[in-house]
Order: C-alpha cells, then sequence, then structure tokens
C-alpha cells in the first residue's frame, strides 16, 4: 500500500449524490506520480462518479483532493486541465462536427491574422501533437464523424495525454481498441514523465501487465487498494463482487446441433463479399475479425439495416429479405447492436420500457398495456440476464453501461426471436455482467436458439462460439471449429497470417 | 461510514445506496393543478366574483378546446416533432362542419362528420409523410400544410364561411345530463381516452421510445414511419374535434378561428414539463398545462389595468411557473424534507 | 504500427470540401434563389432595374437580418420565440424616441441593440443557468415584450427621423441598397465570429452538449452569449424595419415569428441545432420575399397564394435534400 | 427525423423532386402573366386577409361592382392577398406599381407605414383609393367611416339605454390598433361624462365573434353583476357568452353582424333585457370607393385626394328588419338567419350608393343579374382630419367626439 505522499493526487473520503441518490459513499485513492494506478469494480460501483469528480465535470458533496500536496477541486473541465490532470471519457467526448485538429485543442484554437481562428495553424499544431503521440495515421483536418470508432477513442486518448501534465485518467481506452500496443507504449512513455495514471478497465488481463497496484470500488465505496502481483483474478474478484465467483472458463457444454435455422449464400453488400453459412438450431457461431472487416456490413445486412446486394437468407427455410429491423424480427431474427448509446438504449425511458418494446403487442391485454403489465414483462426478461430488478424501473439512461446492456440483451431475447445477432455484447462491460451475459447466452442456445456473436475479445468467442467464421477484407477468410478454436490460431488467421501475433493475443 | 477496507458488512453483494422514488411528472401534474386552483383562489383579491365555483365552470369550458387541440400536439411533440398546422385544422374542420352538416342536418348529415375527422386525419397523414419519407423538416412540413389548408378553406368559403353549428354539435358544448354540463363529462371522457392511449397502449409506448431516439426504435423494431405519421393523423384529427367544438360553442365558423391556438398548445405541453425535443411527458401534465394557462386568461383579463402591462404580467407568471415547475426546484423542496 | 492499421479503411482524408459547400443550404438556397429570380424577371421585365431590386432588398433586409439572428440560437439548437417581441419593441421604441440626423440613427441603432441584447440576456439567463426549455423560456419574454410594446406606444404612430427613413433605404451610386449593405455587415460580422472560439464552440454544442462539455467548451456560458447576440440582431432588425414602414406599430414583430423560422429552414440549417449557417438563412428570407414577387408576376394571386406558398416551402426542402444526395452519391 | 434509416429515402427524393419542380415550373409557366388586355384599365384589389365576412364582402362587392356593365368591358381587376403584415402589402403594392396598376383599391393594414410606396405610387400616376381603413400620406383617398363617431355614438346609446349608471364592459377590437383606439377614445369621452358608468374590464376580441364570447365569457366570471357591454365587431360573441351564462341578457351596442341584429328584434332577448343599437364598420364602403375611383379614372369625375367620410350606419333595436329578398329593400337591415351566416356583416349594402349589389354579390362577387352601373351624387362628405388616422401631421377639430345620432341626456 501506498503511504501519504505529496507527489501524485490523493483523493480522500470523496462523497457525492445526485439528489437521494448516492453515486459514491466514501471513495479514497492514492495516485502515485509516475505509477498506473488501476481501478476496478462491476459496473455501477461509481467509477464513472469518480471519473467525473476528478475531471472537474462534477464537485463532489464531501471529501477532499490533493494534487501534490495543494487542495485540488476543479470545478470546470478547464480548472482540471490547468492543474495538469486529464480524462479520456468512456463514452468518447469528442464533438462529430469537429475536425480532429479543432477537438484536440478546444476551446481555445490556434489563432492567425486580427485574433481570428487559422484553420491551417491548428491543423498544423495538432499535426505536431498526433506527431508527439505517434498517430500520424490520422489527418488532423478530418472530421471526426468520418473516423472510425477505433480512430476516435485513439485521438479521445491522445487529447487527454496532451493536456495530463500531472495526472491521466484513462476510463475504459480499449473498449474500441483492438490492437493495444500504441497505447500501451504511450502509457510507458508517460509514467516515464513521472505523470500518475488511473487506469480503469474491466479487462484483468490488461489491467496485470500494465498496473502494479488496483483501488477496487463496490457500492460506491474504496473496498480495498491491492497489490496485484500478490492478487489472484479470484480475490480480485471476490472484492469487486463481495462474494467468490463461480468456476471460469469452462468452454460451453455442447449439446447436439439442430437443423438449420439460419442459411446465409452468398451474401454481398458492398462492403461484404459472397459470404456463406449456416447456424443450427442450439449453435453458437462466433465471427472475428479486426476491424472494418465488414462484420458490421454481415450483421446489419441479416438485421434490415443494410441494403443487400446479392445473396439468399433462409430462416427456417423461408427466405428472409427484412426491408427493416422490424421485418427481421418478424421472420424471427433479433439484433443487438454496436453502438449501445446511440443505437440501443432510448434513454430516456424506463429500462422496462426499453426491454418490452419489441414485444408490446404480445404483453397487452386487449390492447392495453398498462404499466403493471409492462413491469411484470419486463422483471420476468430481465431475470434470464440477471439485471437486478431494481433496475427496471429505472431510466436506463441512469444505468451503469453494463447494466444497459444487460437491459438490451434481454430486450433482444425477448422478442422471440430464434435467431439472435450479438454484435459485440460484453463491449464495455465488467466481469460480473460479462459473465451473467454469457450465462443468458448459453441457456438461449441451449433452449435450441442459435447466435451469430461478433466479439472483440477472442476469449470470448473460445468460450462461447461452436465455430468461428473469421471475416477478412469482406470475406470469410478461413471457418474455425474443434480445436483449431482456440486463441494462437484465430490471431493467426485474423491477421491473414501476414504479420507478428497480436499484442493481446499475445498477451493472454 | 465504513473505512476503505474489507468489510464484513459489505461482503453481502448489495447496494445500499438509496435512489429516489418519487416521479417528477406526477409532481408536476399536482403542481400545474394545485396553481392552477391556487389562482382562482387568489383572484379574490382582483375581483369578489372570482375565485368561485362559476369561474372554474368558464375554465373548464374556455380550456376544453384547448386541452383537445393540445393532445393532438403533444403527440407529435412526443416524437420530437412540432404541428404547426394545429390552427388551419381546427378552421378547415370547423368550416366543413357548417356548410357539410349545418343546422338541419339529419341523421345522414351527422355522418359527415367522422367524415370531416376523416380529411382532418388524412392532411395530418400528407405532413407526417413529407416529415417521414421525404425527410422534410416538421417544423417546415406542418407549416406548409397549415399555409396550404388556411388558403384551401379560403378559397372553398370564397371567405364568407356559411351556415351554423348542427344541433348535436350545440347539445354538447352548452347541454347538460344531470346537472352536470355535457361538456365536463365529454372533457373527462376524452381526457381519460387520450392518457390511456398515450400511456397505456402498444401504441402510445411505440411514441415514446421513437421520441426518445428514433434510430434506437427503428433498430429494435419499431415501425418508426407508421408510428409518426400515425401521430400527425391524431394531432390533425384532434384539432379537428376541437374545431367541431369551437363550432358547437360559438354556433358558427369563422375563418380565423383557430389562429389563437397555435401558440397555446404548444406553451400547454410544455409548460406540462415534456420536453421539446420529445420522448417524455405525459398527457395529464399537458392538460395541467392548459388549465394553468385558461386559468391564468381569467384572471388576467379581470385585472384593471391596461392590456400592455396585463400582457407583461401575463407572460411573467408563465414564466414563474415554468420556473416553479422545474426538476431543481423539486429536488430542493425534497431535500427540505428528510426522510 | 502494426498490420491491422494499414488493413483499415484509410482514415477519412480530408473530406472534398468543394462538394460539401455545394451541398450546405446556404448555396442551394442561391441556386433556387437564382432560378426563381429568372422565372420573375422573365416575367416581369422591371424586376432587372436597380429600383426594383433595391426595393426588394430594402423589403428583405429586416426579416434576413432576423432569421440571421435566430439562426444564433438554433445552431446551439435552441428556439428563440422573443424575436417577435424584440422587433416590435425596438420598432416601438424607434418610434417614441426619435433622434435625428447620422448620429441620432447610430444612437437609436445602439438602443435598439442594447433593448434586444438585454431581452437574449434574460432568455440566455432563464435557459443556460436557469436551465429553463428555450421554447418555453422564449414564449415567456416574447409577451413580456409585446406588453412593453403595447405599455410604451398603445397605437400606430410615433415618429422616425428622416434620416433613417430615407437614408437607409437609399441606393448608394445608383444601385447599391444601403440595407444590403447593413446585411452585408451582419454576414462580415458573422463571419468574423465563426473564427473565433466562440464561434466554433456555439456549432460545437449545438452538435452534441455534453461532447462539447467534456471538450472543454463552457456550454451555459455559450448558450447564454448566443442568445445576447441573436438579441442584439433582432435589434437590428426591429431598426431596419423602422427604417422601411417608418412608424412605430406594437405589433409590427407578430408576423416575423413563423417566417424567421421559415427562412432558417429554407437555408439548410437544421433545427434540431448543429448544422448550417446564417447566410444560407438570410438566402432563405431573401427567397421568402422573392417568393411573392413571383406568385405576383405569374399572376398566382388571391386566395391560392397560400397553396403555391406551401407547395414551393416544401418542394424547395426536398430539392435541396435531393441535390444534397445526388452530390454526395457523385462523391461516394 | 427521417435519419433513423440511411440511405433510403434518397433516390425517392431525387425522383420526386424532378417530377415535381417540373409539374411547378410547367404550371407556373402556363399560369404566367395572362396577355393583358391594353385597353382595359388595369385595377388591383389588395386586400389585408381574407379571413373574416367583413373583409371576403368589401372584396365580393368590389368584385361585382367590376363584373357589372358596363364596368365588365373597362376594367381588369386583380385580386391579391398579402396578410396582415405591412411589409407584405409594401411589397405587393411595389409589384402592383411595377405592373402598370392604374388604381389600387385597398384595405390598407398600416396608417402609416405604407406611406412610401403609395407616394412612390402617386408619382407614377397610380389612383389609391382606400376602403375602412385609412393611410396619413395625403396623395392617397382614404374612403371610410372611421371618423363619423362610432364610438361616442354607440356609447351615448348605451348610456341612455342604462339610464345614465352602471357597470359596463368594453369589448375592444386589436390591441394597438389605431381604428379601436379611435373608436374606444370616442367612447371613453361620453363614459367620463357620466360618473355612474363604471367600466369594470376592457379586454380585446380582434373583432371576431368567437374570440369575443371567449373574452366575455371570461369577464363574466368576474363580473356577473354587468350592466350593459359596448362592443366593437364581434358583438354577436358578447350576446352568446351572456347566453352562455343564464337568462339575463342585457343592453349591448356593436356593429353590424347579422346575427346581433336578428337579436336585437328577438322579442325573447328583448324580453330577457337585451337592447342596443348596431353601428360601425360597414362593407359598402369598398363599394363605393371602388366607384369614385373609376369615375376618377374615367375622367367622369374630378376629384383631387382626400378624405371621404362614409355615413355611419345606425340601426336601434326597434329598427331593425328583416328583408324578404336580396337586398336592402323597403327599409330593411337584416337577413333571415338561414339565408346568410351569423357572423355576415349586414351593412353591405347601400339603396342610394350602391343599387347594383344583391346578396350574391356580397356572399360571391359576382354582380347582380341585369344590373348596370348607376353614377353616384355628385357630392362627396369632406372627412374631419383625425390625426395618425386620415392625416400626419394635423389637428384634429374640436368637436371630433361629437355625438351626433343620439340625445345627450346630462348626467345626474
Amino acid at each position: 500500500m501506498q503511504s501519504s505522499n505529496l507527489s501524485g493526487l490523493s483523493i480522500e473520503g470523496i462523497a457525492k449524490s445526485y439528489g437521494a441518490t448516492v453515486a459514491l459513499e466514501r471513495v479514497s485513492i492514492h495516485l502515485a506520480a509516475g505509477q498506473v494506478h488501476a481501478l476496478l469494480g462491476e459496473n455501477g460501483a461509481g467509477k464513472s462518479t469518480l471519473v467525473k469528480i476528478l475531471s472537474g465535470v462534477v464537485r463532489p458533496d464531501t471529501g477532499q483532493m490533493l494534487l501534490d500536496g495543494q487542495t485540488y477541486m476543479p470545478g470546470t473541465i478547464l480548472d482540471a486541465r490547468a492543474r495538469g490532470v486529464a480524462t479520456a471519457f468512456q463514452e468518447l467526448s469528442l464533438p462529430s462536427n469537429l475536425t480532429v485538429a479543432e477537438c484536440l485543442l478546444m476551446p481555445t484554437l490556434r489563432k492567425g491574422r486580427g485574433g481570428l481562428v487559422s484553420a491551417r495553424r491548428t491543423v498544423a499544431a495538432a499535426a505536431e501533437i498526433l506527431a508527439r503521440y505517434d498517430l500520424r495515421s490520422v489527418a488532423p483536418s478530418a472530421l471526426i464523424s468520418d473516423l472510425s470508432l477505433a480512430e476516435r477513442q485513439r485521438v479521445e486518448i491522445v487529447r487527454a495525454f496532451h493536456h495530463a501534465d500531472r495526472v491521466l485518467v484513462l476510463d475504459e481506452p480499449t473498449a474500441a481498441l483492438s490492437d493495444v500496443t500504441w497505447l500501451f507504449d504511450q502509457i510507458r512513455r508517460a509514467t516515464a514523465r513521472g505523470i500518475a495514471i488511473l487506469y480503469i478497465s474491466h479487462r484483468l488481463a490488461e489491467v496485470r501487465s500494465l498496473c502494479p497496484v488496483a483501488t477496487v470500488l463496490r457500492n460506491g465505496r474504496s473496498v480495498a487498494t491491492v497489490d496485484l502481483r500478490q492478487a489472484d483474478d479470484d480475490e480480485i474478484f471476490e472484492l469487486m463482487v463481495g462474494h467468490s465467483k463461480a468456476s471460469e472458463s469452462v468452454r460451453r457444454s455442447r449439446v447436439t446441433v439442430g437443423a438449420p435455422v439460419l442459411e446465409v449464400r452468398g451474401l454481398t453488400t458492398p462492403k461484404l463479399a459472397d459470404v456463406s453459412f449456416t447456424i443450427g438450431a442450439g449453435e453458437i457461431l462466433g465471427v472475428s475479425a479486426l476491424d472494418g472487416q465488414g462484420q458490421r456490413s454481415l450483421f446489419y445486412a441479416l438485421a434490415g439495416l443494410e441494403k443487400r446486394l446479392a445473396g439468399e437468407v433462409l430462416v427456417e427455410g423461408r427466405p428472409s429479405r427484412p426491408g427493416k429491423p422490424g421485418d427481421a424480427l418478424r421472420d424471427g431474427i433479433g439484433l443487438l447492436p454496436e453502438e449501445r448509446k446511440t443505437e440501443g438504449i432510448l434513454a430516456n425511458l424506463s429500462s422496462a420500457s426499453n426491454i418490452v418494446l419489441p414485444i408490446l403487442d404480445r404483453i397487452g391485454r386487449r390492447g392495453f398495456v398498462w404499466p403493471a403489465l409492462e413491469r411484470a414483462a419486463a422483471l420476468e426478461s430481465a431475470r434470464a440476464v440477471e439485471l437486478s430488478p431494481r433496475y427496471v424501473s429505472f431510466r436506463i439512461g441512469d444505468l451503469s453501461g453494463g447494466n444497459q446492456q444487460k437491459a438490451l440483451l434481454a430486450r433482444t431475447m425477448a422478442s422471440g426471436a430464434r435467431t439472435l445477432l450479438l454484435f459485440d455484447p460484453t463491449r464495455g462491460v465488467d466481469v460480473g455482467t460479462k459473465e451473467a451475459i454469457y450465462a443468458a447466452i448459453q441457456a438461449f442456445a441451449d433452449r435450441g436458439g442459435s447466435v451469430l456473436m461478433y466479439s472483440s475479445e477472442l476469449p470470448e468467442i473460445v468460450r462461447l462460439a461452436d465455430r468461428c467464421l473469421v471475416l477478412y477484407g469482406g470475406r470469410v477468410f478461413t471457418e474455425l471449429a474443434g480445436p483449431e478454436l482456440e486463441e494462437r490460431t484465430m490471431v493467426a488467421a485474423l491477421t491473414g497470417y501476414t504479420s507478428a501475433p497480436l499484442a493481446r493475443g499475445a498477451a493472454r | 461510514m465504513t473505512p476503505a477496507t474489507l468489510d464484513p458488512a459489505l461482503s453481502a453483494s448489495k447496494d445500499e445506496r438509496r435512489v429516489t422514488r418519487v416521479r417528477p411528472e406526477l409532481v408536476t401534474v399536482l403542481s400545474t393543478f394545485a396553481l392552477s386552483a391556487l389562482l382562482i383562489v387568489a383572484s379574490r383579491f382582483v375581483s369578489p366574483a372570482l375565485g368561485s365555483w362559476g369561474q372554474a365552470a368558464t375554465v373548464v369550458s374556455l380550456s376544453s378546446f384547448l386541452i383537445v387541440a393540445a393532445f393532438g400536439q403533444g403527440l407529435v411533440i412526443l416524437v420530437g416533432g412540432l404541428d404547426l398546422s394545429v390552427a388551419s385544422l381546427i378552421t378547415l374542420s370547423a368550416v366543413l362542419c357548417t356548410t357539410w352538416v349545418g343546422p338541419e342536418a339529419g341523421a345522414a348529415g351527422i355522418l359527415l362528420i367522422p367524415a370531416i375527422l376523416v380529411v382532418c386525419a388524412l392532411i395530418g397523414a400528407v405532413s407526417g409523410l413529407g416529415i417521414t419519407v421525404l425527410g422534410i423538416p416538421p417544423f417546415i412540413m406542418t407549416m406548409a400544410t397549415g399555409i396550404i389548408v388556411a388558403a384551401g378553406a379560403l378559397g372553398y368559403t370564397s371567405g364568407t364561411p356559411r351556415g351554423s353549428a348542427p344541433a348535436p354539435l350545440l347539445a354538447l358544448m352548452k347541454g347538460e345530463v344531470a346537472g352536470i354540463p355535457l361538456l365536463l363529462i365529454f372533457t373527462a371522457a376524452f381526457v381519460i381516452a387520450a392518457a390511456v392511449l398515450q400511456q397505456a397502449t402498444g401504441f402510445g409506448r411505440r411514441l415514446y421510445a421513437v421520441g426518445a431516439s428514433a434510430r434506437a426504435a427503428f433498430v429494435a423494431g419499431v415501425p418508426v414511419t407508421r408510428t409518426v405519421v400515425a401521430a400527425y393523423m391524431l394531432s390533425a384529427t384532434a384539432s379537428g374535434v376541437a374545431g367541431l367544438m369551437l363550432v358547437g360553442y360559438s354556433d358558427g365558423a369563422t375563418l380565423r378561428m383557430g389562429d389563437s391556438y397555435l401558440l397555446p398548445t404548444i406553451a400547454a405541453v410544455v409548460v406540462g414539463g415534456s420536453s421539446i425535443l420529445g420522448g417524455s411527458g405525459s398527457f395529464v401534465a399537458t392538460v395541467g398545462g392548459a388549465v394553468l394557462l385558461t386559468t391564468l386568461g381569467t384572471v388576467i383579463a379581470a385585472l384593471g389595468i391596461g392590456q400592455g402591462w396585463r400582457t407583461v404580467i401575463e407572460g411573467s407568471i408563465i414564466l414563474i411557473a415554468l420556473l416553479l415547475l422545474r426538476e431543481n426546484t423539486f429536488a430542493r423542496i425534497r431535500s427540505w424534507f428528510p426522510r | 504500427m502494426t498490420t491491422q492499421v494499414a488493413s483499415l479503411p484509410p482514415s477519412a482524408a480530408s473530406p472534398d470540401r468543394l462538394v460539401r459547400l455545394v451541398a450546405s443550404g446556404a448555396v442551394i438556397v442561391t441556386i433556387l434563389y437564382l432560378i426563381l429570380y429568372g422565372l420573375y424577371a422573365l416575367w416581369e421585365p422591371s424586376a432587372l432595374t436597380a429600383y426594383t431590386f433595391g426595393s426588394l432588398v430594402n423589403n428583405t433586409a429586416p426579416l434576413a437580418i432576423a432569421a440571421a439572428g435566430e439562426t444564433l440560437v438554433i445552431l446551439a439548437r435552441g428556439f428563440d420565440l422573443s424575436v417577435a417581441g424584440v422587433i416590435s419593441l425596438t420598432n416601438v421604441v424607434m418610434a417614441s424616441y426619435p433622434v435625428d440626423g447620422p448620429g441620432g440613427a447610430l444612437l437609436s441603432l445602439m438602443l435598439c441593440m442594447a433593448v434586444g441584447g438585454i431581452v437574449g440576456a434574460v432568455n440566455g439567463y432563464l435557459v443556460a443557468v436557469l436551465r429553463l426549455q428555450t421554447i418555453a423560456a422564449t414564449l415567456g419574454t416574447m409577451i413580456i415584450c409585446q406588453g412593453l410594446s403595447l405599455v410604451i406606444l398603445d397605437a400606430p404612430g410615433g415618429v422616425v427621423s428622416d434620416f433613417v427613413a430615407d437614408t437607409l433605404t437609399d441606393t448608394l451610386f445608383g444601385f447599391v441598397p444601403v440595407s444590403g449593405l447593413i446585411v452585408a455587415a451582419v454576414v462580415g460580422a458573422w463571419l468574423m465570429l465563426r473564427r473565433t472560439d466562440l464561434g466554433v464552440a456555439l456549432y460545437t454544442i449545438g452538435t452534441d452538449e455534453a461532447a462539447a462539455a467534456l471538450s472543454g467548451v463552457r456550454v451555459a456560458r455559450t448558450r447564454f452569449l448566443a442568445f445576447v447576440a441573436a438579441g442584439m440582431v433582432y435589434g437590428i432588425a426591429g431598426f431596419m424595419l423602422t427604417a422601411q414602414t417608418v412608424t412605430g406599430n406594437p405589433n409590427s414583430g407578430s408576423p416575423f415569428l413563423m417566417l424567421t423560422f421559415a427562412a432558417v429552414a429554407l437555408g439548410g440549417t437544421s433545427l434540431s441545432g448543429g448544422r448550417g449557417g446564417l447566410v444560407g438563412s438570410i438566402m432563405g428570407a431573401a427567397l421568402l420575399m422573392l417568393l411573392q414577387k413571383v406568385l405576383f408576376s405569374g399572376g398566382v394571386s388571391s386566395f391560392y397564394t397560400g397553396i403555391f406558398q406551401g407547395a414551393v416551402l416544401v418542394l424547395a426542402i426536398v430539392f435541396s435534400r435531393a441535390l444534397t444526395h445526388l452530390l454526395e452519391r457523385s462523391r461516394a | 427525423m427521417g435519419t433513423w434509416k440511411t440511405g433510403r429515402a434518397g433516390a425517392l427524393t431525387t425522383t420526386l423532386t424532378t417530377a415535381l419542380m417540373a409539374a411547378l415550373v410547367g404550371t407556373a409557366a402556363l399560369g404566367g402573366p395572362a396577355a393583358a388586355d391594353e385597353k382595359k384599365i388595369k385595377v388591383y384589389l389588395s386586400l389585408s386577409y381574407s379571413g373574416n365576412a367583413w373583409q371576403s364582402e368589401a372584396a365580393n362587392v368590389v368584385k361585382a361592382l367590376a363584373a357589372t356593365p358596363p364596368y365588365d368591358k373597362l376594367v381588369e381587376l386583380k385580386e391579391v392577398i398579402s396578410g396582415t403584415d405591412p411589409q407584405a402589402q409594401i411589397s405587393a403594392y411595389e409589384s402592383m406599381i411595377d405592373a402598370g396598376a392604374q388604381g389600387i383599391i385597398s384595405f390598407p393594414v398600416s396608417a402609416t407605414a405604407l406611406n412610401r410606396v403609395v407616394k412612390r405610387g402617386c408619382s407614377k400616376g397610380v389612383k389609391f383609393f382606400m376602403y375602412d381603413a385609412t393611410v396619413t400620406e395625403p396623395c392617397a383617398y382614404n374612403v371610410s367611416y372611421v371618423t363619423a363617431g362610432f364610438g361616442e355614438n354607440s356609447a351615448q346609446a348605451l348610456v341612455n339605454a342604462l339610464g345614465g349608471k352602471g357597470k359596463i364592459f368594453l369589448s375592444r377590437g386589436v390591441p394597438g390598433n389605431s381604428v379601436d383606439k379611435r373608436h374606444t377614445d370616442g367612447a371613453m369621452s361620453v363614459f367620463k361624462k357620466y360618473p355612474g358608468i363604471q367600466v369594470v374590464s376592457e379586454y380585446y376580441s380582434f373583432w371576431d365573434d368567437r374570440t369575443t364570447q371567449q373574452e366575455t365569457g371570461k369577464a363574466l366570471a368576474a363580473h356577473p353583476d354587468v350592466d350593459g357591454i359596448w362592443a366593437q365587431a364581434g358583438e354577436y360573441g358578447a350576446i352568446q357568452a351572456l347566453k352562455d351564462k343564464g337568462s339575463k341578457l342585457v343592453p349591448v351596442t356593436g356593429e353590424n353582424s347579422n346575427g346581433f341584429r336578428l337579436a336585437l328584434m328577438d322579442p325573447a332577448a328583448k324580453q330577457a333585457g337585451l337592447t342596443g343599437v348596431s353601428a360601425g364598420s360597414p362593407p359598402a364602403t369598398a363599394g363605393y370607393a371602388f366607384k369614385l375611383m373609376m369615375e376618377v379614372l374615367t375622367a367622369k369625375r374630378k376629384l383631387e385626394p382626400q378624405n371621404i367620410e362614409y355615413p355611419l350606419p345606425w340601426v336601434p333595436a326597434d329598427q331593425v328588419k328583416v328583408c324578404k329578398g336580396q337586398k336592402f329593400e323597403d327599409g330593411c337591415n337584416a337577413f333571415p338567419p338561414n339565408v346568410v351566416p351569423n357572423s355576415f356583416v349586414t351593412e353591405v349594402f347601400n339603396p342610394e350608393l350602391l343599387p347594383e349589389l344583391s346578396l350574391q354579390s356580397a356572399l360571391e362577387g359576382k354582380p347582380t343579374p341585369g344590373a348596370t352601373i348607376q353614377p353616384l351624387p355628385a357630392e362627396v362628405k369632406r372627412a374631419p382630419d383625425s390625426p395618425g388616422i386620415n392625416c400626419q401631421p394635423c389637428k384634429a377639430p374640436a368637436d371630433e367626439y361629437k355625438v351626433t345620432k343620439v340625445e345627450v341626456k346630462p348626467a345626474r
């Protein structure tokens, strides 16, 4: 454990409530300069609130923070930056109308003649920043809206690095990154300069490779600070959830694969060429690919969100040509979309309303969907994904990302679809929630449903899938099954046998 | 408070952080009605004859048109739109009612009343399709349909609407059943039916979903286009009903009949706490907003000061009401009463 | 970098700025304007005289400036109904307190902008600090302004100084309308504003308020300033309206309410914020005013004017969307 | 809206637009300026907003007269509706002047805002005839009843009916309107003389029946014991509001709606306490103004621009008489309820000045079969100056608010 130390950031007894909702009860952490400190905790443990307090977005009700021995209580993001504290947020905070350069320099851009903003100087300054952090592949004049999710995440991270002279907060920085080498390099360089880093991630392996110490947050309190070299995964897990965890990584028991449920023949879209496969009843087919290899197009074309150029899709023998997701649902295909924030949740509504959306007509009595009926149906669906009943009547936008994801999975499963298209179902989700989601997916398959699942995490595929398609350049590069379905083979296949193993695969 | 070490009491994975359960919408509804009642009582100071049941009855009858029209406006706002054709549709249905049906209408003539509402609904469908299929902003599309419908009504009547109200509408607006004004019964029934439609049917729930996020609702399989078009059709129909009620009330139609209702419908919805951006709000709160605005009108009308200052006071009270109805205010009041 | 970066689609290079510009509302509405003006000139040859054009510009200036002000608020994702109130208020203030001569005109202009700025500050405070919904708060201030206008002038009348009445509606060198120069000055100020941090922040909070806040933009301050600036611009609109009508009228602002929003939307500014610009709104206003002329010269009159107006409004939007679509497809 | 699905609406939009734009240009081209008949006198009728009975009747009589021989061969009349926005009317006048108008007959929406364009028109030889509402530009002809004392005369009639004592409502017109102010000032000049008269409520009805009904209803909630109502146009709504409240009616003075006139002669209403006077703004002014203009344009009359007063219609309750035919004949001045709507403004006729008109002209703008234009009396009545209404700057005569129609009873 760290002793009280003048250099770095000390957080002492911080508490924060929103009205009657208590987000943080008592949190104390010391971030030492030059060290990467992990923050672990389930979704809803209070991590986001702590991040907001550190970044100056909200002020704590009680408690104090000391930065290098001086009181630190930022009122705005700019206050925090002025003290050398910056954050790369989980929900990326890059306004989509700006260019990369503007984003990096906001709110004060470079001025030219007459004190007016000079686009040229702004771009030049940004190019310099991008170069400093080895991100030359992103053009400083590109619009944020034109970037891929991974590129946006990188820009977000670079911006935080740029403003963080003393303390850097990285909230799920790898959620959209398939490759973490670049990030880890930057982190090492930053710590070498004496910057304290608070690192938040659900990926324990990642955390172990970076951080010597971790603080565990549970129900709004910092319950323990542990030396990661001396604690094993189970101990950490127990600290996080408050009880020991069931054994992990059991390859799912293979049920006999039934008759074909989803048959795809020669599916072609502008980003996908001639993809064919079949999923049987009770089967989970994994999809693995690097960013942007057409996996999104595959899922969206099946769900009626993207136009098909050619190919045929049969659901239990009947052709399915959905023009919109509603049609796909009617054919028995349910989609869990990629972007939770924009395509998934209805932030203003309760979780219950979110969950029952596709089955409103079914749960009604004589056409009336009374609140009690909605709640009852939602509770039943929530049970399947282990979503706590108390969250069902909450505004879904107020829930943590993991609970939102559970609710969305509950919605997709409740829709009655026999084929689920799950696009990265555990993105940005903590360990406990992951387990619940895995269990729900397995249970669904065990009941005879068929699942097409893309995941950015290889172990997930290895664990859940019966077979796995590897997409490369919009085509099925290979199909792995049985003993081939393990991480090393997959890593090779992902890159089309072209390069060294990926960092993440190697790290595991 | 527990120190930052492992605490046995915490070993059970139980989240003890408290959470508020009072719904802000409920508070808005209660507040608007309470403010209205308060205004009525306080208006005794303005004139001794005010603050009576008679005044309350006036408020109910005057607010009924606004309530009906604001229902439609509220649905459209709920799906993230705005209906500027309310005024023209009120006028259109009034004009069609006096010309098609008229005072001496028999049973066959009465059947034309639903036909009028169908015309309104079709116009609403045009607005809705323009917005969903052609992607025209609701503001422009409904403004355009409004202008077109107004011009059509003008041309159709050559400027002079003929005829007067059919007997059933007169009865609706002025009749009584067992001493209770028929209008009150009708309005109450309308409010209940409309609130149930909005809050407790699949269609109503889908409206909320589309308003909260059209994209997410679409991905989740909601027929967004159909839902939005239906909202505009219902709005147009509600305006049509308000027009029919106005015909019964004033026993005739004029071409400017609806003009004074456009901004009040929006104001009623917003004062009732719905977000102008869609996805939130309840019809009962809108009713509260409509009643509050109408009460305000009757009280201010009795003030013995010039129209200029009267208008200033009206605007100020609307602002004060909005400030009082903010969620922050509720939170602050709640914090005074710790549990 | 590892290979996977190479396998990604190349990071979106600087997009084709020309296509973006052409597809922007301002350019499309200008194209529409030119088409309609051609039609107008075809039917009414005097349309091409400096006088007719000048009087059209005079007629357009108040609405164009009002729409310009409204754009500032709409870009920041708001609605400002107080535009109608401020125009009435500044109009009656000017007619009640006329000051003669060029210095007087300048003083009046300052007064109008101050009145508008104060109303804007009230709006800004209600919206940005007290967090009322924009449409509701500005409805309240609009009503209050209308009341105050009636208090100041209870019937049309008042006196407007000759300098304001004559010079501001005149033409320079026989072909440059003075009112056009004022509009140009507003545009100039806008182009400067766009190239300040505030201007960038304005678009940003309209696009994504949460992200803007996390990027260090002071959201409340930006929104407050947007309302103040908009109010001041409405003040200029009231000033120009007074110059044109040479009279005070406590109801003079009312017709502007819907028209400003129509002009903004026609100009390609998204009513949900973040996209568009002030030049488009000005051209949108010009298009609306031109439309009256075209319909008149085309022989459309009487009852059916409204039907054509509505149809053209819709068609203009559909046309611009279609053009944008075509351009985007040709780029792809 | 429209953004939840991507790239679907585009193609459809494109096709539709192309088709619609083509259609629009096509129609527009077809509907282009009709080849004007060079020999005809080009006259424009500029309306504010043809949204109420008054406006459309006024427009209809002008249209009917223009189609009555011999004018049907002489004049080419075009109607333009520009709304209540002065700027729109300025633009409309500009267009008319550019299009070579010889005469413009108009209901001006502002007494002062149009002056500049009117002046320009005059300098190009255009004759402006304003009916009912007026402009202060001296080169225009104003034909109006506004100076004829509606406010003070009807106020005096109400005072007389109340015996000089009682609580009254003022049901006014449009706030901030100069005609409303002229009427109200006139009325107040009378009411002030009677200490027993107490104005307990003053509200604006926008000259509309339904608004009057609602506003009167609100006022009645505060003052159920009202003794009389002085109303501008919309007066029939005031009577309905009284009826909504119960059986008691009170004296009401108002303008010329058919519903009001019928109510004044209804024995049951009289029994319940209704009496009053129907006076005020006559749409017939438009017809008179048009005929004057045509006589000037056809050089049958030499008349310098001036303010001309149209006589104030004045029908007390005991003089209401229902017409049997299509016109005001034998002193009748109202129509049966099944013939015209309640909001119909009866004073669209004038047996002496406008014998050409019938109900059909007022309702549909069609000429009366067989009628021909009759010459107007040579004399016109000059209107007194009324600052801000028909002149600026000028001084009102000392007897501006002189009561002319009824006896002035001394205050008790």
